[in-house]
């Protein structure tokens, strides 16, 4: 029985990425009070990319190919390593806060890289965006995750989760900032609203679609489905360690399942958050951004301050 | 014995050369005084190593130090003198000085060294002011050697400076005299019976005598306030002159100056001429340092380097302990590396003709020998390990931390000065494009070897003292 | 064997390695070849047996300390103590001398017949010798025998290629501030003896109690400042970025991978050996610089388009990540939390000798390709991965290490050094605490800052096409180059995965000092190579997250590649550019990459934007034809520290030039003045 | 010698010295100079009187043939040789240099060179004018610009010191003080030369057109 279990802490990211886009996606429709496509279209585009024939630019390098495989791969592996349904597969080595932040970071390098290696000149501008944002997010993402860490007293992930201090009433405010700081680094890496528009491909202003904008077939697959993994990696490690309950507690199948609906109800709720900030604010101008990642980095300063004075 | 000999030797070397016409034999003649010279010093050397002290005849007395300044006159002394012929060579094919010109540089160059023997080896303190007098007459003609305005200028000072400086030891001297009870011994009144007859001295007079003394044999030595002539003087000299000068002439002056501190502090105790030493060194360290950072032409430096070194040294014996072997050591390895400085600076004027540091550029490739020995010598002279003055130099700064720590750190803060400087107009003169109309390659061996010669001497000495040089050091310290 | 090794004959038949090595380079001066084959095969068999007594030292844990000779003043005592840290010290320094002489072999035939290739020998094999010296010194004197002859040397191999004006001017700033820094180690040794009467490290070390606390302090300050000008911590790092890109490629690989660290071996020697105890604001002085040289290193670094000043500026920051874990250690020992400080110390050791293998790896492949296109401007780069593939290869590696990606070292030692930092957190002095958050927020930047620069540097340099004819004449290194790198670059993997057998061999050496003797330490590493911090806190593995990575990878491909659709075509086509032709220039810039980061911390930087337009027609100046920005970074420690310093110092002298005055009377009234001073001082 | 005879003397030597200071002509300033050598070999025979050794009467005689004869010759034969009438000024003039030279006298007189002049009790005055002979000396040569008034100067301030030995009771041995009058003439040699060197190629024996070696 733990053989299904590992099994599904592999696949689950995959599998339930393209749905939550595909949610988030119904739902903007309906604030656009249109019907828009079914939660299951992205499945059926990822389908179609798969099997549609490619084209590569004349000056790309080998890293051109092969970065869609490393960001995909990176995504899969951080994605096995946190907490979704269960608490039990803890002994995963890898699952180490830092380990995780700049198993992120590999991700971002090789997706800067192929975005630079095309030589056109979105995927330059594109890249040079992308790493200013995440050069200046990761100093809110190491705190806020920091604060929750010494909280429960380790940087493990799955033992952060299980920890239940959280549980206790003495570190709400704390939590609290990490969370709104987390939310803000959250946005930022997913190239969601305030940062970057995921529908547009404006020169002036899109940063995530801009690198991947010389990809075609079965690689563009790989790097819209990596992007929809790492929503769903962001949005599974907001809930599971600012809001630790739901967990299965055992191995039979029951437990399974209600870990798993937990969980669907968890990320529905952060997709609707998420919908509610793209259909409600206008993206913000490049240069503003830093002022909103410096904020989530004070927060979550402020909270690790307040962690030992209480 | 062997002063006689070479005494002789000189003096048969000055008549021949103001006799004899031609040129071959007045070099030769010099060059196997000087090589007499050096062979009896070493000799010298190696009895009073033995015994302690030589002395052959009532009137010459070699002590420790005396033995070491000696052998170091000599050796520069005689290295200068091959050295001399090459140069002169070279300046009369490039017909700057005529073939009589020559014959009176070694008519006074062979007085030079006879007068700097006797001022050594007299072991009266009248006979010694006298040979120092005779020193300064007679390097005031080599200053004037090259006949131009300026070279006039520079000996004029020089004879005036260090006439009034000398007329000053005169009369400090004679304060010292005023101890011994009127009696006709004071005829051939010694070193050794002036410092007996010293407990008669009144500690006042004493110290207004040392004082005296240390502002006349210090203009000679060239401290701060009595150094003005110095710079005039080592630039329009020619080189092997200079050489000799900062080389020979500093170490006798300053021994000069020890005997009488000697006598001093036999009176008083060491503190007030220590304090003095201190004060002076210090004030020749920072003003040195300071004149060196935007000097214009490279033999200047090199005299402001002398003037440091020389303050160094006065530091040294300030602190007294350690710090006087280091000094002596550092005087030993201060008079070869200047001979080594000043003789590759002397390549570089026959190359260049200037000796203005803003025209000689990319000297590395012009000459690359004489800008290896210069960059060398440059290391050396500013205390750059693994050569020996980087030892004496903290070992005399070690000795003042004890009791002047203000003193030593200001000291060592301006050494860095001076190297700052040094490297500055090195870097200046050497890397570069050389001019184009300056044909590469070097002079001739001979004007190669003599630096060479210092320089192995010098790294020889860094790294392995020969034990009688050892004895004589501790031997000399232990008398100041 | 294992005894002979780790005994002063080893060490002595260490030296005469590169002796001999530097005294044969300079007699075979007049045949190019000869003189590089002697030099480097010395260089090279004296690293190979500089690791052999290193491991040997190490591993046996002996402390080799023997006196030689004895020379006639007392100070001057050679005496060689090399305990385990000057072990590892040495194994550091034989590594990277082996790789870059290996390099040095194909690299210096480009030097042939421009210069003398037996002095490049001579002063290379001196400089190994002179850090070597430095390493192993047992006592004050000879330490600074060996430092200076280490600087001189360093200072010829920085102005070796000296037709080019600029490196003799970079030479020249190099060596005054060794000097400066060199002054101000002498007044602290010379300090040191006042008190203790010896130079000899064991011998101060035992009477620290007769040196007073205030001066103590002062030895403090002075040491730092004179150790920093050599590691290049922030406001002394003048020199760094000019001196050495100067250099000879291999040289300048040696000078920031070793001879910066020399620096810190003193540091740490001196603060947690020789002073021990020592007061809290010590490390807190550590932890600040450091936690600024690493932040205002990598923000200039971003500013540069020159690729070995980017590096050089790469190596202040990492300097600032050591200084991290040095300063948290001090601050641990001071508070006598010394699991915590040997917990610290380790990560500090750890990051030192990553820095070492992939900015060595970084400025050899770099060296490489300035080699074929002849220009260090980056601006000038472009498309290289497809003329040089392996150094791109190895270029990439040596950022993916350096910006603390994790199969590779540099994650491993940011991450110890992470750890003790969040241990720092934990105190609950409330002002410690937040100097230790602020130095876990400036490395967080740090990092984020760095990753951006190198995706700037590997991607302007090796990716897209070529912005000038020179890139696509060059063909790939020859072979010693490239065993020089790939050897670096694997090691970076090795050090990196088997991070836990590395980790449990630096604390054995961090066991060497008196204070660590008996702590119990706070990092277990399991079977599976997994390092886990004060019981369980935080523990990771590299090889299980490369094993996973690997096996995902593989999984993704064939399923991607062969089990969804096998029949697709692959037409290789034009980059999209809306239509018009495609021109290098349209591919983005360095200084366009690194323009949004500049512009956001213009308040630290202090930007300088010139617009340079040139008009089709003059009087119109309607139709541009090109447009040039120029991004300028004003250097904010020359204009105010260091010119105003060297403008006093000139003043001085010039005012001093006036005794000179020219005229006798006046050289005269001196005497006579000075006369009557000493008479009226004493009467 | 009774005191009052070589008090006379000595004054002579100091108002040669103040004399050299006011005048003008170098012609007379020769003249100044030979007349204080002549009273220094008359108190140098003085002393021949009271002690009685013939040594003694050879070194005064001596002295007198160089000092009061060869070497005013010699200068008097330069003088007309380059037609210098007239030694340069000085660099104060004559007021303020007559104040310096009162305010020298006074500190050789006060209290604070006392042990200095103290040396024979008995001739305390004798040696406190000496020292005053030597600081005005040594003042004419700092004020002088002329090369043969500094070279005067100096022959008088060797003169000064040589009368304050005598009255500190250091009669020498004669041979040291052969040695040290042979040193003078080589001295007075030599400058001579320098000086017509100077004047050959500076055209004036004024030296403050020497001023171009400052760096």
């Amino acid at each position: 029985m733990t053989s299904v279990v590992w099994i599904l802490q592999f696949i689950l990211t995959p599998a339930l990425s393209p749905l939550c886009i595909g949610v988030i996606k119904k739902m903007k429709a309906r604030f656009q009070n249109r019907v828009g496509a079914s939660i299951f279209q992205p499945y059926r585009d990822l389908w179609k990319l798969l099997h549609k024939d490619e084209t590569m630019s004349r000056d790309a390098s080998w890293i051109f190919r092969f970065a869609p495989y490393i960001v995909f791969t990176v995504t899969l592996v951080v994605g096995a390593s946190i907490p979704l349904f269960a608490l039990f597969p803890s002994h995963i080595m890898s699952s180490d806060m830092l380990m995780i932040i700049y198993a992120l970071a590999i991700g971002t390098f090789f997706l800067a890289l192929a975005g630079l290696d095309t030589g056109g000149a979105f995927g330059g501008f594109g890249s040079s965006r992308e790493m200013t944002l995440s050069a200046l997010a990761e100093g809110g993402f190491v705190f806020s995750l920091l604060t929750i860490a010494l909280m429960s007293g380790t940087t493990n992930v799955f033992s952060i989760a299980g920890s239940g201090v959280l549980a206790q009433g003495q570190y709400v405010l704390p939590v609290f900032l990490a969370f709104i700081g987390f939310f803000i680094v959250l946005l930022a890496e997913t190239a969601r609203f305030p940062y970057d528009n995921p529908a547009t491909h404006l020169e002036l202003t899109m940063i995530h679609e801009a690198m991947i904008l010389e990809y075609s077939g079965k690689r563009l697959a790989l790097m819209e489905w990596a992007s929809a993994n790492k929503l769903l990696i962001f949005s599974a490690m907001g809930a599971n360690l600012f809001f630790p309950f739901g967990f299965a507690v055992s191995v039979d199948p029951q437990a399974i399942i209600m870990g798993i609906a937990i969980l669907f109800m968890k990320l529905f709720v952060f997709c609707f958050v998420i919908t509610l900030i793209e259909s409600s604010m206008a993206k913000f101008r490049f240069f503003r951004l830093p002022d909103l990642l410096l904020i989530s980095f004070i927060l979550n300063a402020v909270a690790l301050g307040l962690i030992y004075s209480l | 014995m062997e002063l006689f000999i070479i005494f002789a030797a000189f003096i048969v070397a000055t008549i021949i050369s103001s006799l004899v016409k031609q040129r071959g034999v007045v070099e030769f003649f010099s060059v196997a005084a000087s090589a007499i010279g050096l062979f009896g010093a070493l000799r010298v050397a190696l009895q009073v190593a033995a015994t302690g002290s030589y002395t052959p005849v009532a009137l010459l007395h070699v002590d420790a130090l005396g033995a070491i300044v000696l052998l170091v006159i000599f050796c520069v002394g005689f290295v200068a003198a091959i050295y001399s012929i090459a140069y002169l060579r070279m300046e009369t094919s490039k017909n700057i000085i005529g073939v009589t010109r020559v014959r009176q540089y070694f008519i006074l160059f062979n007085l030079f060294s006879l007068a700097m023997l006797l001022a050594v080896t007299a072991n009266n303190p009248i006979f010694a002011w006298i040979a120092i007098e005779a020193t300064t007459l007679s390097t005031a003609f080599l200053i004037s050697f090259y006949d131009k305005p300026s070279a006039i200028e520079a000996a004029w000072k020089y004879l005036i400076i260090n006439s009034i400086g000398l007329l000053l030891g005169f009369f400090g001297t004679l304060m010292y005299f005023t101890s011994v009870i009127v009696s006709d011994g004071g005829a051939f009144m010694s070193w050794q019976a002036l410092a007996a007859s010293a407990a008669g001295l009144d500690s006042l007079i004493a110290k207004i005598a040392f004082i005296f003394v240390l502002i006349g044999y210090g203009t000679k030595v060239g401290f701060v306030p009595m150094h003005t002539w110095k710079p005039d003087a080592y630039s329009k000299a020619p080189n092997p002159i200079g050489a000799l000068l900062s080389g020979a002439l500093l170490p006798i002056a300053f021994i000069t100056l020890l005997k009488f501190k000697s006598i001093t502090d036999a009176v008083v105790g060491p503190q007030f001429s220590q304090q003095l030493l201190i004060v002076f060194g210090t004030l020749s360290i920072v003003v040195a340092a300071l004149i060196m950072l935007n000097a214009k032409n490279y033999k200047r430096l090199l005299a402001y380097s002398s003037i440091e070194n020389a303050g160094l040294m006065a530091l040294g014996f300030g602190f007294g302990g350690m710090g006087a072997v280091a000094a002596i050591l550092h005087l030993i390895y201060h008079s070869l590396v200047k001979g080594v400085m000043f003789f590759s600076s002397g390549n570089l004027l026959l190359k260049y003709h200037s000796a203005k540091i803003g025209k000689i550029k990319g000297a590395l490739s012009v000459l690359p020998t004489t800008s290896v020995l210069f960059i060398a010598g440059f290391l050396v002279v500013t205390g750059v390990p693994p050569f020996g003055m980087f030892v004496t130099k903290l070992q005399i700064l070690s000795a003042g931390i004890q009791a002047h720590p203000a003193v030593s750190i200001i000291a060592l803060a301006f050494m860095a000065l001076i190297f700052i400087s040094f490297l500055k107009h090195s870097t200046a003169m050497f890397f570069g494009e050389p001019p184009k109309d300056v044909v590469h390659g070097e002079g001739g061996i001979w004007l190669l070897i003599p630096p060479v010669l210092l320089l192995a001497v010098i790294i020889m000495l860094s790294f392995y003292i020969p034990p009688f040089l050892a004895s004589l050091l501790h031997d000399a310290a232990a008398l100041y | 064997m294992f005894a002979l090794l780790a005994s002063p004959t080893g060490i002595l038949a260490l030296f005469s390695f590169f002796f001999v090595g530097a005294l044969g380079s300079l007699l075979t001066r007049k045949y190019d070849t000869l003189a590089n084959a002697w030099s480097s095969t010395l260089a090279i068999m004296g690293c190979i047996w500089g690791l052999l007594v290193a491991s040997a030292v190490m591993l046996s844990g002996a402390t080799v300390s023997f006196g030689v000779g004895r020379a006639v003043l007392p100070i001057l005592v050679i005496s060689f103590h090399s305990d385990m840290l000057s072990a590892f010290f040495i194994f550091l320094i034989s590594l990277i001398g082996l790789l870059c002489s290996v390099y040095g072999i194909g690299y210096i035939k480009h030097y042939y017949g421009k210069y003398d290739i037996g002095v490049l020998g001579f002063f290379y094999n001196v400089f190994i010798l002179g850090i070597l010296l430095v390493v192993t010194a047992g006592n004050g004197m000879f330490f600074l025998i060996g430092w200076e002859v280490m600087s001189v040397a360093s200072y010829f191999l920085i102005v070796y290629d000296r037709h080019e004006h600029d490196n003799v001017k970079a030479g020249f700033l190099y060596l005054v501030m060794t000097y400066i820094g060199t002054t101000f180690i002498v007044v602290s040794f010379l300090l040191l003896y006042k008190y203790t009467h010896s130079f000899d490290f064991e011998v101060i070390k035992h009477s620290i109690a007769l040196v007073p606390a205030s001066v103590k302090n002062a030895v403090f300050v002075l040491a730092t400042i004179g150790f920093g000008i050599k590691a290049g911590i922030v406001p002394l790092h003048i020199w760094l970025p000019t001196a050495h890109p100067a250099a000879p490629s291999h040289v300048s690989a040696f000078l920031s991978g070793v001879m910066i660290k020399v620096g810190i071996f003193m540091m740490i020697r001196l603060f947690l050996d020789v002073l021990q105890p020592i007061p809290l604001w010590w490390g807190a002085v550590v932890l600040m610089t450091g936690a600024i040289s690493s932040l205002l290193g990598v923000l200039y670094a971003l500013t540069e388009h020159d690729i070995k000043r980017l590096l050089a500026y790469h190596s202040i920051e990492n300097i600032g990540i050591i200084l991290l874990g040095l300063g948290s250690s001090l601050i641990f020992t001071s508070l006598h939390m010394l699991p915590l400080a040997l917990l610290s110390l380790v990560a500090a050791l750890f990051h030192t000798l990553n820095h070492a293998i992939f900015k060595s790896l970084l400025f050899l492949s770099a060296g490489s390709a300035i080699n074929q296109v002849h220009t260090r401007n980056m601006e000038k780069y472009g498309g290289l991965i497809k003329y040089m593939p392996y150094t791109a290869f190895f270029f990439l590696v040596g950022s993916m290490a350096i910006s603390a990606l994790p199969p590779f070292n540099g994650f491993f030692s940011e991450w110890m050094t992470y750890q003790s930092l969040f241990q720092g957190i934990m105190l609950s002095d409330i002002s410690i605490r937040w100097m230790f958050i602020s130095a876990a927020g400036a490395l967080t930047f740090t990092g984020g800052l760095a990753l951006a620069c190198f995706v700037k540097a590997f991607g302007i340099m090796f990716l897209a096409r070529p912005r000038s004819a020179e890139v696509s004449h060059a063909k790939e290194s020859s072979l010693s180059l490239l065993i020089g790198m790939g050897s670096l670059a694997a090691l970076s993997l090795l050090f990196g995965v088997f991070s836990g057998r590395v980790v449990l061999l630096l604390e054995k050496i961090a066991r060497g000092f008196t204070i660590f003797q008996s702590t119990e330490s706070y990092i277990t590493i399991s079977n599976s190579q997994a390092i886990s911090v004060n019981n369980g806190f935080a523990s990771i593995s590299g090889v299980t997250f490369l094993g996973i990575f690997i096996l995902l990878l593989a999984v993704v491909g064939i399923v991607v590649r062969f089990g969804v659709y096998r029949r697709q075509q692959l037409r290789v086509g034009a980059t999209w550019d809306c239509g018009t032709d495609l021109a290098p220039r349209m591919e983005i810039t360095a200084t366009g990459f690194a323009q949004s980061i500049v512009l956001i911390f213009k308040g630290i930087l202090k930007p300088s934007i010139q617009h340079e337009i040139e008009y089709q027609d003059s009087e119109t100046r309607y139709l541009p034809k090109s447009r040039t920005v120029i991004l300028g970074i004003g250097d904010v420690y020359q204009s105010y520290f260091y010119q105003p310093l060297r403008k006093i110092v000139t003043l001085l002298s010039l005012r001093t030039k006036h005794i000179q005055s020219g005229n006798v009377n006046t050289y005269i009234s001196y005497i006579f003045i000075a006369l009557v001073i000493a008479l009226l001082t004493i009467l | 010698m009774t005191t009052l005879i070589s008090q006379l003397l000595l004054e002579i030597v100091f108002g040669t010295i103040v004399f050299l200071h006011i005048t003008k002509k170098n012609f007379s300033m020769v003249l100044a100079y030979a007349l204080q050598s002549l009273a220094l070999s008359a108190i140098l025979l003085g002393s021949f009187f009271e002690t009685g050794n013939m040594p003694l009467m050879l070194i005064a005689l001596f002295e007198l043939l160089v000092k009061v004869f060869l070497a005013p010759i010699f200068f008097i034969k330069l003088i007309q040789k380059h037609e210098v009438p007239f030694s340069t000024s000085t660099y104060l003039n004559t007021p303020l240099s007559l104040i310096v030279i009162a305010a020298l006298t006074f500190i050789a007189y006060s209290k604070k060179f006392l042990p200095l002049s103290s040396i024979v009790a008995s001739h305390q005055a004798l040696l406190a004018l000496a020292l005053a002979a030597m600081f005005l000396s040594f003042f004419l040569i700092i004020n002088r610009k002329g090369a043969l008034s500094q070279i005067i100067g100096i022959l008088s301030l060797e003169n000064s010191i040589v009368a304050f030995s005598i009255f500190a009771g250091l009669e020498q041995s004669p041979a040291l003080q052969l040695g040290i009058i042979f040193a003078i003439i080589i001295w007075l040699i030599i400058a001579r030369v320098f000086m017509s060197m100077i004047y050959k190629h500076f055209g004036s024996l004024d030296i403050t057109a020497m001023k171009h070696l400052t760096d």
